[in-house]
């Protein structure tokens, strides 16, 4: 049998090994679909054939359980990410810089742009910009930040030199070696990061409990620490 | 088979309003560059809605504006040969001669794609593409083309207005025969007076849209009034004659109104009508009979009258039996024979000078 | 070049690859169709036709993605019907996402055609029309071999469109891989990844190949198409 | 209408008005110089130009906006020269998004215009040279002329293609309001958040209306340039 | 001016291989359907570069295979009057009309467009596209075009084909001023032998590719040999005359090295050398002086030689002076007057059938 999961697209390198495992384990596929995670819940609203949804954003699954479209009680928090300040080849080789709300990001910019993901639509852009707000630097910043349609677009940005500095996600960055981390942003400077993860009520099922409960199994958990994520409850 | 035209069509700066009919036969449309020919033959052909009017073919109506009849093109059958060609450039010239064949009604007689290939000498051009035509090769294809679609009526548009003399000389027996043997009408537009004479059976004179002139071809032609239209040089009398008989030296024998007509060898049998178009300036006014003149043809008759032009010229009108010959001689000549109404004379025609492009079965 | 590729990249390139053919063949006749109208016949409400096959081109394409699955969809109000009736699935799988190709590159496949019409001398038709043959007949045998050039431009382009098409494509029938994961799809997922970005790159060079070879072979139609009219 | 829109999203659709117009002004001389090449001349690597023209329309707009980003970002060769020759910087500005535009929308220019430059008859361009005219004065009095509903195709084709553009921008110069934020990804922003399908309806409307309007004049300018050549 | 022609082009079933010169004044390009007229023109103007040889203008070479030469099209500065119109569809009649103006060179003598339209009966026209006119409107706006470009020499494939008889005795007449008084050089298709006899200067003949005669008019047209390529009612002499005198009754008076022609008056002072072309169907022989007719034109002569043809004619040559006239009488008729060489006869030719399109000056 084949279990369909909706991921949000940063999920892709994790899930592809989680599905080998899966594989081996049973014998069953896990066949995943990335995309936005706002398109993923959309296609959902409309039926679509999809058992698992992991999502980047607990907005969408908040939308999807006002629907009424996730299986009773299935919803948990799978995931969790941190977002990180990261400089590229447009910075200071040198550069070092410590987040606080004393940092002068403005300053530290010059006339170089901060990348970030769309700070009112991707969840990545949301976090950070909750987090320089909640620094105080927000106000000072807004007009240099460059915003992309994804959070690995930003990372791009300063992976090419065009932008200095950025902001994305602890995972993005490990696995970038044009960038580097100058340092995590505080837990409590913006709300958890988390990657709800539920069943949806059309695709319940035997074989989707089953994987369901792979991806929540401690190998699974195993997996996504090695892609960088943190484990939710850990 | 009678085409009925009454139409009326305003243009910027162009008043289109005509009615003639062409009772069968060829119906030769003469007129000076942009007199209207074209417009009228697109009218007929359903390709221009006029504002108002109707257009019947044999009492059927092709275009009644107060009916509302407006028969669409395709229905009409009506072989057009474009003055402007209008060959499709991505066929053969075989394809685009057998285009209309599919739609020709079953049975209908008719040459075929060998016979028309070979009278318009198309054959060896057959498998190229009009790109790679002549001028006159195009014409003739879309001249073939027309044919080949089995039409109720022809519709030609100065079809042999690019071919030399000898093409031409192939070419018009070929309508003759059409028009004698098929009984097809053809509705014929050329600003070759020759040609006019020897295919049509009626004349429709067009000017600045209007129709100055219309009736058969022997009484248009013939009509000292329509000099301007013709030109001076073409200005002519057609007489009816039938064929008394063939000479063994090649000459045929006419026998009109006012006497005998030899002519170089003709086709068709002892008694058939014909006509035959003596020009203007063709025949030599005698007072007396000529002796030892080259000339076979020796008509005499009455000076009925004389018309002066704006040249040295005058244009005597002379009685030959029952019809009326016309003659240029120049005002000096009238004086030294004395011609007035009333003088006995002598038209002296030269055989030879009644050509074979003059004649044609009335 | 077999193991270059892995065994869901070739899925993708092949279903790129059917999904695009289908997207022609389907928007080739409705857009010949489209274009004629637009070209030759004048209509009430000829200009929100004109509006309605420029809509995918002007809408951000994950606007166009969007409408087709609230169209589309199992629960949209044509998918339904279209399932009822002819068991006729666009929702999540490669027929959707050749119905969304197809809709991408209907404006390009349109007016590369009507430019073509408005080219041909209306005077050539009436020349057929003399000659007994009916307006289909005419469509046929001569509008349709002047416009041929005009029509593979518009297929080409099309099928270029079609094989570029992403973001319509993902947001109406999502990105399954094998069922509708096409090749731009995949190009997206590597992008999302870190360390994903050589696979994309092998992906954009095959789907540059596919595509290039596509446009050599229209060329040569095209060309083939256009000696044959211009008749040398 | 004034408070319909926020003072933000008025900026995007000047903006994406701006950006559009700036993208054709662009694409227009290049594309019809390009569309003149690959129609009348023959040279080598003319397939492969025909290629890269193509190119746009094939790849998924990131990675044409990656590529612009690489090559005309500040660091890219090409935008570190035009900076220090001409103090020109597309990288994060309006005239990186009209560059954007413009190479999404060059292939459907060229397209247009090479299809209506193929249908001009070359006799008429004979006879031109013949009265004594140089072929650049043919070009302008006579080629030109008789492709302009062809152009005005390409324009608006083009015009609407930039209007609706999104993917390569936002890779290329981002999202920055009032600078690279045009109407497509405000719509993007909106449509990435629950409850905000309202508020992208509303953008998506202002962006049809505009299209369509640039639509209908475009219509009428060919109408009149057709009517011009048809002669009556 | 001269121009110089040998080029050689094969073509799928055509080959083109031509060499002849064309002295000045006008040359008249002479052949049937799909000789190849067109194709040599296209050569000399530049729009068809032939595979091998060379064409000079006035020396200077316009395309020359073997030294690498080929002048482009705009450069040749060739005004070329194109068998199909080729109007520029976006402008109006009097911007194709001016459209070569601007490349003209400055100060070149030549008419302007108000003189041109009135020429070409152009003014109601000039504001319309090319789109709305007839036929023989577009041809004459082709024609107008290229004149109004100044041109070093004109190039004109069949530009009167369209046109009725009235309008073409309007340009004749302005193509005759163009030879005599600009001494533009002229090379002209027609398939009409009247056009050619009354403008050529030299006549080219070409058949299948390949040129069968060419020569000065005089000879080329009077010769027996050539009766095919004209067709025979063309066939004629054509001799050189001067002005004498001007009569009071409005004929002009023609001294031939064989006596006096009369003419209707002509426009030239007396003692302008011209040229008198008689066709062979306008000469009735006669063995005694005839007398009583209208005819004022009798030469006495001499016959020269008999040629039968195929049909019931005879073509008899008869030196008048020191040229030498054709008749064409029936077989009948010179048994009758028993035509031999050697036989004294009177040539006698209506003064009227002179016509004023047979006459051009030399
Ligand atoms: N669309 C139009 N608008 C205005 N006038 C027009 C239009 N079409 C044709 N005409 C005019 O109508 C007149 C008649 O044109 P038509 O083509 O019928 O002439 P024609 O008798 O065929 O002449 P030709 O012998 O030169 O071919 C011409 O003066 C022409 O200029
Ligand atoms: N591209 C071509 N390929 C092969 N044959 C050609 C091509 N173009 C022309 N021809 C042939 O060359 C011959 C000469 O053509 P051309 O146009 O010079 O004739 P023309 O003397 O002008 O005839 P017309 O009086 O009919 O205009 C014709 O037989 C024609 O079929
Ligand atoms: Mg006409
Ligand atoms: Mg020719």
């Amino acid at each position: 049998g084949t279990t369909t999961v909706f991921a949000a697209a940063s999920l892709k390198t994790a899930m592809d090994d989680l599905a080998a495992a899966y594989k081996a384990q049973t014998g069953n596929d896990i066949l995943a679909s990335f995309a936005g995670s706002s398109s993923l819940a959309r296609q959902i609203q409309q039926g679509a054939p999809a058992q698992i949804f992991i999502s980047a954003n607990p907005g969408w699954m908040d939308t999807l359980e006002g629907d009424g479209l996730l299986a009773e009680s299935s919803r948990t928090d799978l995931l969790l990410n941190s977002i990180v300040l990261i400089a590229g080849p447009g910075a200071a080789a040198d550069l070092s810089v410590a987040i606080s709300p004393d940092l002068d990001l403005a300053g530290t910019l010059a006339d170089g742009r901060l990348a970030m993901a769309l700070v009112d639509a991707v969840p990545a852009g949301i976090y950070g910009k909750a987090a320089l707000s909640s620094l105080g630097l927000w106000d000072s910043v807004a007009g240099k930040v460059a915003q992309a349609d994804n959070v690995r677009a930003a990372l791009r940005l300063v992976g090419a030199g065009e932008a200095p500095l950025g902001i994305v996600y602890a995972t993005d960055a490990a696995a970038d070696d044009q960038v580097r981390v100058l340092d995590t942003f505080p837990a409590d400077s913006h709300p958890a990061i988390i990657y709800p993860a539920a069943i949806l009520k059309d695709g319940d099922g035997e074989e989707t409990r089953a994987a369901f409960t792979f991806l929540t199994s401690e190998a699974s958990r195993e997996i996504f620490r090695r892609h960088g994520f943190g484990i939710a409850g850990e | 088979m009678s085409l009925e035209v009454d139409i009326t069509h305003p243009l910027a700066g162009f008043d289109l309003r005509v009615a003639f009919e062409a009772p069968g036969g060829v119906t030769a449309l003469f007129g000076r560059s942009g007199a209207g020919k074209t417009t009228v033959i697109n009218a007929i052909a359903g390709l221009l809605r006029p504002q108002a009017g109707r257009i019947l073919l044999s009492g059927v109506p092709l275009f009644d504006a107060k009916a509302r009849v407006n028969l669409p093109v395709h229905r009409r059958r009506l072989g057009y040969v474009f003055q402007d060609g209008r060959l499709f450039p991505h066929l053969s010239v075989r394809q685009n001669l057998t285009y209309g064949c599919r739609f020709a009604p079953r049975g209908e007689p008719g040459p075929g794609l060998d016979e028309v290939a070979d009278l318009l000498g198309l054959g060896p051009l057959l498998d190229r593409r009009p790109g790679a035509l002549s001028g006159g090769e195009k014409q003739r294809v879309a001249f073939g083309r027309a044919l080949l679609a089995r039409p109720g009526m022809l519709l030609m548009d100065e079809p042999l207005a690019a071919l030399d003399a000898a093409r031409k000389e192939e070419i018009l027996p070929y309508l003759e025969r059409l028009r004698d043997q098929s009984g097809l009408p053809i509705l014929y537009v050329s600003h070759s007076v020759a040609e006019v004479a020897r295919l049509a059976t009626t004349v429709v004179v067009l000017e600045a849209g209007r129709v100055v002139r219309a009736g058969p071809a022997e009484q248009v032609l013939s009509d000292p009034a329509m000099v301007r239209q013709f030109g001076l040089r073409e200005a002519g009398a057609v007489l009816p004659a039938h064929i008394a008989r063939h000479h063994a030296d090649g000459l045929t024998e006419l026998a009109v109104s006012g006497g005998r007509l030899f002519l170089p060898e003709m086709d068709q049998p002892p008694g058939t009508r014909t006509r035959v178009r003596i020009l203007a300036h063709d025949v030599i006014v005698a007072d007396r009979a000529p002796e030892g003149l080259s000339a076979l043809n020796i008509l005499p008759g009455e000076v009925v009258a004389l018309r002066e032009g704006q040249g040295p010229g005058v244009v005597v009108q002379i009685r030959c039996g029952g019809d009326l010959l016309l003659a240029r001689v120049t005002r000096r000549s009238a004086e030294a024979l004395a011609l007035a109404p009333g003088r006995r004379v002598y038209a002296v025609i030269k055989t030879v000078s009644i050509a074979r492009t003059d004649v044609g079965a009335g | 070049m077999a193991d270059w590729l892995g065994p869901e990249e070739w899925q993708a390139v092949a279903l790129s690859l059917k999904v695009s053919l289908w997207a022609i063949v389907l928007s080739l006749p409705f857009g010949i169709l489209t274009a004629y109208a637009l070209a030759r016949w004048s209509f009430p409400g000829k200009q929100v036709l004109n509006g309605i096959v420029h809509l995918p081109l002007i809408l951000p394409p994950v606007v166009t993605g969007y409408l087709l699955l609230l169209t589309f969809g199992r629960r949209g109000p044509v998918g339904g019907l279209l399932d009822d009736w002819f068991g006729l699935v666009f929702a999540f799988r490669w027929t959707g996402a050749a119905l969304a190709a197809a809709i991408m590159a209907f404006p390009l496949v349109v007016r590369a055609i009507r430019l073509a019409i408005e080219a041909v001398d209306p005077r050539l038709e009436q020349a057929a029309a003399t000659l007994g043959a009916p307006r289909l007949w005419v469509f046929a045998t001569v509008t349709l071999p002047l416009i041929l050039p005009g029509v593979i431009a518009g297929a080409i382009l099309g099928f270029a469109k079609a094989m570029g098409e992403f973001g319509a494509t993902i947001t109406f029938v999502s990105n399954i891989p094998g069922q509708t994961q096409t090749l731009p799809s995949a190009i997206y997922t590597f992008l999302q990844v870190p360390g994903g970005d050589a696979s994309a790159l092998r992906l954009v060079a095959v789907s540059v190949a596919v595509a290039m070879a596509a446009l050599t072979v229209s060329e040569v139609l095209a060309r083939r198409a256009a000696k044959r009219v211009s008749g040398a």
